[in-house]
């Protein structure tokens, strides 16, 4: 995998480039997580495939043991590393919230910035494949409740790639969420060594009438429903946030200060999710220019169903995002 | 013959669990390569004389806890295999009304309590379950399975200490197949058998062959006869191996060749089935007369499935509170 | 403890009472946690007093092992019993997650409603105790986010005493979260087997200029700001939530269609706060009535620190409250 | 005289910051009394002799990883008396600026890396900077310091077990004080000796006297040697009393009082400055010197400690980030 043609990539290749990359860039990163390593087949989708024959003892299968290994990345952030560690899915960060929220989020301003921990968590979700309540949540909104860790949601190839490295880059402890059902999705070819910032949105489509505001797979949702209705004459300005813990603010609010409205869209639950803490921020800065209330899309405030039509039934149909756009331009 | 040694009708009692086991796994494996049915499947062939000997030691009051890997476990402790074919197939008629799928396996009216995909998670629950039973002063044990990559994780620590702390009837049950997903034993596991960790909490701990339903039957009784008798916590670590990967579509790749063949070379069905034959216990026929059964068992299950309706999307909005969302 | 004079009692004394009545009351009621058995001196701040004396085996101080003694909670809640379990800080929480997230809250609906969790997670927290970055967060706005659990947090010892016998009768998990700092304020004291309804908020002051909403501790705060400005002639009403998780939006939407204005106040930290969804749902029911966005008051984003002067800093000022209310007059 | 055998010289050295320790705790314990100082203080008086035998086996660039019950492992270590006097005042001269407060004491330029307020959580960042010093090809050591009843947490079998399977060069060290809290040991740990539970591991496990200097020593000698030659972890369960209860202000009516009286008789100082006395180690004079410069030490840490600015409040929007926050 390490040798993608450069011209097309799905997230999978390019997140792979990226780790291979990073640990041919700088030595002070290492890899570590539960059957990464090529003896256990280089990650249950392949995703870290060849690191460890490359980079032998830098790279490593962990036992399942969550606390120990998040923790001894912590350990080793502070001691000058830069690991990145996988959660397999992100519902086992329950089992180490501990080391991620009370020590990798806190160290720094603990020890009065004596020490930091430039460490990065990638970790994989999303409804849609049968997984269940215990393996398909989003829970980007508990890490961006606490301060000290940020949060990156990359929607392509080309954004995972140069986020993945900009978030190795970081001196500070980032969680990097990736969709599972759209690493398979082709797209562009990320350049060798690009970065992408973090805590920059990126505008995805230019429009004047609506801004639909997203990240992760609800990107995937957004821009049909923007196709479709750019033929109806309703112009939207469509914003892939990327990282959504510290959220861009400035490119959110520039947008709806032309559009004057807004629509929210993630896979997550919507009661107290990140589209609360995005809706409250637009109303709070553009009340008067509003001509709508901020629109919020997200799945029903249940656990993750196990057959398909309650799955599909769980998250946001795309005639939600359809729906909500036309509400706040009725 | 001693109390804890299973005398033939019990011999042929597990066989018949064990036929329900593999045949029912079989014919999942088959439906999904025929794509009559998708899920992600964690077989457990290979192990299903495991649950099969202990679970003739059990009647429906005892509770068991599972694992996403716990189809074996639930059949059987006697989820009905209609009810658990209509759950995988995602029906409105499954145990879960399709809503929790292979991983989350429940049927308490015969004690099949809680099945978790979380590795490590049965074990604390499975503490729980037991200190009900003996608040209430009642003799019913609780068997929590998990598997040898589940005993590296802190629950499995943190909860023998709490069983033997408090005497809880609970029998703990490592399904130890050699690997977890796709990480041999040896390299995450530092000890080189997990029922020697039990000594770190003044418990009994013993290995077993688990493809050996006489063995397993001698050990799960006295283990099962200590709890009832309010004496406490047992680790049982049956060694096994599992037949088809971790999930379906698994190739086994980071299984040495060798391994796997004398894996399956010891198959535990056509060698128990062998045993039974040899020491008379049953006749071709009559085991004959259990797999044609049991396959007609499975039949109806699968005709149950396929033939049974979706469930409603509002089911989305139900038992996530005693009360209905909106 | 368990005999409190009728007329007067603190938080403490009647979370006391509510715990001793609710095991005199339902033999279903378990009680355990680190250190709350009269051995080891009924709790480390004595609530659980006299319980185990009284109870006997219900009543258990469990080593220190959150995963185990929660999850049992969860097995004994499945097998029929009504564990009250006491995870003694907040931020305890984050060593059993799993149990509270995954298995808790989900359980009913993984099992399509064959099994459900009658439990109550009871934990303390608050800032101004010199108990620093890890001992002091406020965090139920994870708990917000995950269906299947509610969570409630009285601000005095009428409610606490009949919100935790509501929590106990409820046949659903629920935390239950107290404010340290406020344990021995003195209140009025509850009437004995009383019961307060989970999801209701209370109207605890009328008033028609300006809506402040607010829940645990941000109630003794709000109220004095409340009195103040009520002699300069602005009529708050003051809102206590009581229950967060589910939002009893009925009464908060009721009172701001009266008064077109609306303050939230938290002790936890402000982004992707609980403010933040009532904000949004605020703006997104009345955006039309509304004469001034919504305002938030809430802690810096930040750890909570060490030192009493940067404690202070890290809480919101009580001027902030009134500078939020003026602003939404102005 | 064996290499793990310490000498006079070393057993003085060990003396000065079992002396250090003790006056800073009684110092603090008086300036809390008399009202100078407010906070929740866990005081390590009566475990002094376990970090001060261990630290004199260690240099600068040795990791150490403790608790909130720390300020005894961090003064060993190097952690200079002004900073942490500073610290617990909440001082915007204490080593984390008054930031973190006794929990979370750091000093990294003498290897005191992170002190934990978490239960269990010393021992998986203990296993990752032992990681990093294994990645480096250094001979670097880290102490893991943890309770007796943290033997119980998850955290503690996640990090044996991970730091025996990659042979991590640390040394865990469990101070046992007999108590949790409230809770005495037998109430909330199932096996009889915490080294016991090394096995588990296939880790080497011993107990030890830890008011015994030369006991403790001799052990940390072995662990840590075992360590920096790479060849894996130690367990060391070092038994010890703590005299002023769980935090200032428990009157420890839990600990019953021939217990508490037979520990207060085996204080470890006065013992040691007898036994250094009887083996003519050093002389009256020569300790008494030692104890007066100590009490000096603190007289100045307690000036500078009492005469520091406190923190800016703009502190609470530094050091969340590398960069500042809004
Ligand atoms: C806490 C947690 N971490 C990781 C996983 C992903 N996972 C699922 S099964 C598995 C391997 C478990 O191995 P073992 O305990 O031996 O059980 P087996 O699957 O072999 O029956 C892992 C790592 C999980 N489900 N939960
Ligand atoms: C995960 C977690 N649970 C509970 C606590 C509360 N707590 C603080 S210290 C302590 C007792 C620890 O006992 P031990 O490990 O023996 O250490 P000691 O205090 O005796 O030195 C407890 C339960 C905590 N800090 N962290
Ligand atoms: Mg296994
Ligand atoms: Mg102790």
């Amino acid at each position: 995998m390490s040798t993608t043609p450069k011209t097309q990539a799905n997230l999978l290749q390019s997140l792979n480039q990226a780790l291979h990359d990073a640990m041919e860039d700088d030595p002070a990163v290492i890899v570590f997580g539960e059957d990464i390593a090529d003896p256990e087949g280089g990650g249950i989708v392949k995703l870290t495939h060849g690191l460890s024959t490359k980079f032998g003892a830098r790279v490593r299968s962990t036992p399942i043991s969550e606390m120990a290994f998040v923790g001894a990345a912590v350990g080793a952030a502070v001691a000058g590393f830069k690991p990145v560690v996988e959660i397999m899915l992100m519902n086992f960060t329950a089992v180490c919230m501990d080391q991620i929220t009370n020590h990798a989020a806190k160290l720094r301003f603990m020890s009065g910035g004596q020490t930091h921990v430039p460490m990065v968590i990638r970790t994989m979700t999303g409804s849609g494949m049968q997984n269940g309540g215990q393996h398909s949540d989003f829970l980007e909104a508990w890490f961006c409740h606490t301060p000290g860790i940020k949060v990156v949601m990359p929607s392509n190839p080309v954004d995972g790639y140069g986020l993945l490295r900009s978030a190795i880059d970081d001196p500070d402890p980032v969680l990097f969420v990736e969709h599972l059902p759209s690493y398979w999705l082709p797209g562009a070819a990320p350049e060798r060594g690009s970065r992408i910032p973090i805590g920059k949105a990126r505008v995805h489509r230019q429009g004047c009438d609506v801004t639909v505001i997203g990240y992760s797979r609800a990107m995937h949702d957004i821009a049909p429903v923007a196709e479709k209705l750019a033929a109806d004459g309703i112009a939207c300005e469509v914003i892939d946030l990327r990282t959504v813990s510290p959220l861009d603010m400035d490119t959110v609010l520039t947008s709806v200060k032309k559009t004057g409205r807004a629509v929210v869209v993630h896979e997550a639950v919507k009661s107290f999710g990140v589209g609360a803490e995005v809706s409250s921020r637009i109303h709070e800065a553009l009340f008067r220019e509003l001509k709508a209330p901020v629109e919020r899309v997200a799945s029903a405030d249940s656990p993750v169903p196990y057959a398909p039509p309650l799955e599909a039934a769980f998250l946001y149909r795309p005639a939600d995002i359809e729906t909500a756009i036309r509400k706040t331009l009725a | 013959m001693h109390a804890n040694e299973a005398d033939g009708k019990t011999l042929v009692a597990i066989y018949r669990k064990m036929a329900l086991i593999k045949h029912s796994d079989d014919r999942v494996i088959d439906a999904m390569k025929a794509g009559r049915m998708q899920m992600p499947y964690y077989s457990a062939r290979g192990q299903e004389c495991i649950p099969a000997a202990i679970s003739v030691l059990l009647d429906d009051a005892d509770y068991l806890v599972t694992i996403y890997r716990g189809v074996h476990d639930m059949l059987a402790k006697g989820l009905p295999a209609k009810l658990l074919w209509a759950e995988l197939a995602g029906k409105a008629t499954g145990s879960c009304k399709g809503k929790g799928g292979p991983m989350h396996l429940t049927y308490p009216s015969k004690g099949c309590m809680v099945t978790t995909g979380i590795v490590g998670a049965s074990l604390p629950i499975a503490c729980g379950l037991a200190l009900a039973a003996q608040l209430r002063g009642e003799t019913r044990v609780t068997i929590a399975n998990f598997g040898d990559g589940a005993s590296n994780i802190g629950a499995f620590h943190e909860s023998l200490n709490l069983a033997s702390v408090w005497k809880l009837p609970v029998v703990f049950v490592c399904q130890n197949n050699r690997y977890a997903e796709h990480t041999s034993y040896a390299k995450g596991t530092s000890c080189e058998r997990i029922a020697d960790r039990a000594a770190a909490y003044a418990m009994p701990g013993v290995r077993v062959d688990g493809n050996d339903p006489r063995a397993v039957y001698r050990v799960a009784q006295t283990a099962i006869a200590r709890a009832r008798a309010g004496e406490g916590p047992t680790l049982i670590e049956a060694m096994t191996f599992r037949f088809n990967g971790h999930l379906i579509g698994d190739m086994g790749e980071y299984i040495p060749k060798a391994d796997y063949a004398a894996a399956l070379a010891a198959d535990p069905y056509p060698r128990f089935r062998q045993q039974l034959l040899d020491d008379r216990h049953a006749s071709a026929a009559e085991l004959d007369a259990i797999d044609a059964a049991v396959r007609e068992e499975i039949d109806d299950a699968e005709a149950f499935a396929m033939s049974s309706p979706p469930p409603d999307a509002r089911e989305v909005t139900r038992d996530v509170y005693a009360h209905d969302i909106a």
